[in-house]
């Protein structure tokens, strides 16, 4: 029988992969897939917590579609940002992007 | 539902094993024999130089930047299309000022020429 | 039920070996690309949770979507550069003791919490209840996310383009 | 009815569909398109195998199952080898979606999804990240930018494609498949959305990159694109991804627009194959009437045009759905 302790472990574990490659990862693009898993493990939480512990509302459900909207919005900035570091610095790999300005 | 998901699982798992198919066969039946030029990277002939996996121009970036930040505007469109009938005009009204924004955009896109190929 | 166990299952772990490719490959083309069934399998456990409107919009925003702007950026800078470079900084083991620290809190947590067992059933036909819902009760958000949108597309635009004359 | 039943009728379905597209999509479409090119062209196509050369493709098939396939040497290995099962795959998993025709029992399709058109999308959408993985994985210049450009050419089109699907999501109230049809009863589609239709044709034309829109692999300049370098069997899983993605395409354009099964007289499997194979013919007229549009020309067509003519017909009919019908 699965519960929602199972969803949550399992958005937990994602989260720590998440975390653990956003803090450890020298490029800016992986870094941004680490947050991507962390941000798809709280997309988990939510739609979990939608059919277990709210199942009369859709509220979670339309939290996760929110949460994928700002990841999009996420992921578009911040890869314009690090193009606009690599045409500048020549790198993506952000312990060489010390320099706040040029 | 589930169970039409289930169906679904089912047909990706078949048909990953129909599409691998050929590869069992090819291993029984095709011939094998190696010589060096025979894994070189096909160039019309000429000899390649250097690998494939240079950069690339930033305007393949910018048309799929565009593209994702209309999709996400175009996956809103499709829960408002199944029960549009239901609403009234009020709802129109809204519907149309989210395509306006939308539209406000494109025309920025455009007008900055992010979606011109040079 | 059993099947729903064994569906469970088998996403996760197809969602966390992925992963871990992602997190952790030296070749940064295999941890975008390791990234789509890290998302498929997110999407079978939405299903799972009767979201299939959420699971419809995973696929076609994030594995068709973000992921084809990944691998893009990765080609555009890196190139096949990446295979020769350090992928790992100095702080690693840090790393991996912070993410531990907090998998094991969270799940911890999890364990312990005596979840409200909510009242009600979940709509059967998710798009249709979602709509109502944003263009009702939630109209505002529905707005609300095209500006965001807009403002992304040209923040964007700008950030990307800024220097191309260059 | 008990599981393993069920799982019976999945499994034996799935093998029905892929065998189905395989030989009715890939092989024959293959035959299709080069006698309807030799026809167009006042040649006579294929003749040698078979009776009027009807068992060419059959001929070709085993042949290419005998290549040796030849991994190249710079090649990126695991991308390589996944890419080509990745792009017929998603091609094929369309076809879940494609009420076929009717029975007394119900609809012919594999699976009525709640959301169905939104998992059509979702699918083919797909196909662009296997696209970009046989690119990259062959890492060979001309399958590199083949595929660069076929990723930007296709998550172009997926815009218009996708409004379009919300115009008629629209005037069916449903994203089913089978309720889109059903709605058609006694008015297609074709009838209140002409534009939708041309938009819809258009995009799917160069969603599935063929011409004018196949400068993805145009001959003359990528040798063949992004599969350059899949030999043999290979090779024939990127046709049957290509022919697949084609009829599917060409599938979902009959159930949303051309009143799916419904048509007098015939059976209703019969007048979906048939108006499946008028679309597919138009298709084929297409390739050899039209130049090759230039990759500007092409992204400037669908940014340019086809969005916003698609927005406003959007909006146009919202109006008449929301205001003036009610």
């Amino acid at each position: 029988m699965i519960t929602l302790t199972h969803y949550l472990v399992l958005s937990a574990l994602l989260f720590a992969l998440g975390l653990y490659a956003a803090l450890s990862r020298r490029n800016a693009v992986a870094m941004l897939m680490g947050i991507e898993l962390m941000l798809n493990a709280a997309n988990i939480n939510l739609v979990a917590f939608n059919k277990y512990a709210a199942p009369g509302a859709i509220q979670g459900q339309i939290f996760a579609l929110i949460v994928i909207t700002l990841a999009a919005c996420e992921a578009a900035v911040g890869l314009a940002l690090i193009l606009a570091a690599y045409r500048r610095f020549e790198t993506t790999y952000v312990d060489d992007l010390n320099l706040m300005k040029w | 539902m589930l169970l039409d998901w289930a169906y679904v699982a089912i047909f990706a798992i078949v048909g990953a094993g129909m599409v691998s198919l050929p590869f069992a066969i090819i291993a029984l039946l095709s011939p094998r024999s190696s010589y060096p030029h025979k894994r070189e990277t096909y160039e019309s002939g000429m000899q390649p130089i250097g690998q494939a996996w240079a950069q690339f121009n930033v305007r393949y970036y910018l048309f799929s930047l565009v593209f994702v930040v209309f999709e996400v505007e175009v996956i809103y469109l499709y829960p408002w299309a199944v029960v549009a009938r239901s609403l009234g005009p009020s709802a129109f009204y809204s519907i149309v000022i989210f395509l306006v924004i939308l539209t406000l955009g494109l025309v920025y896109a455009w007008r900055k020429g992010a979606l011109e190929w040079a | 039920m059993i099947g729903e166990a064994v569906a469970f299952y088998v996403l996760a772990a197809i969602t966390l070996a992925s992963g871990v490719v992602v997190a952790t490959s030296p070749n940064l083309m295999h941890s975008a690309i390791a990234l789509v069934p890290t998302l498929l399998g997110v999407t079978g456990i939405y299903i799972l949770l009767n979201a299939e409107f959420v699971a419809g919009i995973q696929v076609l925003i994030y594995a068709g979507g973000i992921t084809v702007l990944i691998l893009f950026v990765i080609m555009l800078t890196e190139g096949g550069t990446g295979l020769r470079v350090r992928q790992r900084n100095e702080q690693v083991a840090i790393a991996a003791a912070v993410s531990a620290a907090v998998a094991a809190l969270f799940i911890a947590l999890a364990g312990r919490t005596p979840w409200a067992q909510g009242a009600g059933t979940l709509p059967s036909y998710t798009p249709g209840a979602i709509g109502q819902n944003f263009l009702g009760p939630n109209l505002l958000l529905f707005e609300g996310t095209s500006v965001v949108l807009l403002v992304t597309l040209v923040g964007a635009i700008l950030i990307a383009r800024k220097e191309a004359g260059e | 009815m008990p599981w393993y039943v069920e799982a019976l009728r999945a499994v034996v379905g799935t093998i029905v569909i892929f065998s189905a597209v395989a030989v009715v999509a890939a092989m024959f479409g293959v035959l299709l398109e080069r006698k309807v090119s030799g026809w167009i062209q006042s040649r006579i196509g294929p003749t040698h195998v078979g009776p009027r050369g009807l068992l060419q493709t059959l001929a070709d098939t085993i042949k290419l199952l005998q290549k040796e396939h030849v991994v190249p040497g710079n090649a990126d290995p695991a991308i390589f080898a996944s890419a080509v099962v990745i792009v017929p795959l998603a091609a094929l998993l369309d076809y879940v979606v494609v009420p076929f025709g009717t029975t007394r029992w119900g609809p012919l399709v594999f699976r009525d999804l709640n959301i169905g058109v939104l998992y059509f999308a979702a699918t083919s959408s797909l196909i662009v990240v296997g696209i970009l993985m046989a690119g990259w994985g062959s890492n060979n210049k001309y399958a590199l930018l083949g595929g660069l450009r076929s990723a930007a050419q296709m998550v172009s089109y997926e815009i218009p494609i996708g409004l379009v699907l919300i115009t008629v999501a629209l005037l069916a109230g449903s994203l089913s498949t089978v309720t889109i049809v059903t709605v058609q009863s006694h008015l297609w589609f074709i009838a209140s959305q002409p534009v939708s239709f041309l938009i819809f044709l258009a995009a799917a034309t160069a969603e599935v990159n063929r011409a004018p829109f196949d400068l993805v692999e145009a001959e003359s300049e990528l040798v063949a694109g992004y599969f350059s370098e899949y030999t043999g069997m290979r090779f024939a899983l990127f046709q049957l991804g290509e022919y697949g993605e084609m009829f599917a395409m060409a599938a979902l354009a009959v159930t949303l627009f051309l009143g799916g099964w419904h048509g007098p007289v015939l059976p209703s499997v019969v007048w979906f194959l048939i108006k499946l194979y008028a679309l597919i013919f138009v298709f084929m007229w297409v390739r050899w009437t039209f130049p090759r549009f230039r990759i500007d020309q092409l992204l400037n067509f669908s940014w340019k045009f086809l969005i916003p003519l698609a927005l406003l017909n959007l909006v146009v009919t919202a109006f008449f759905v929301m205001v003036v019908r009610r």
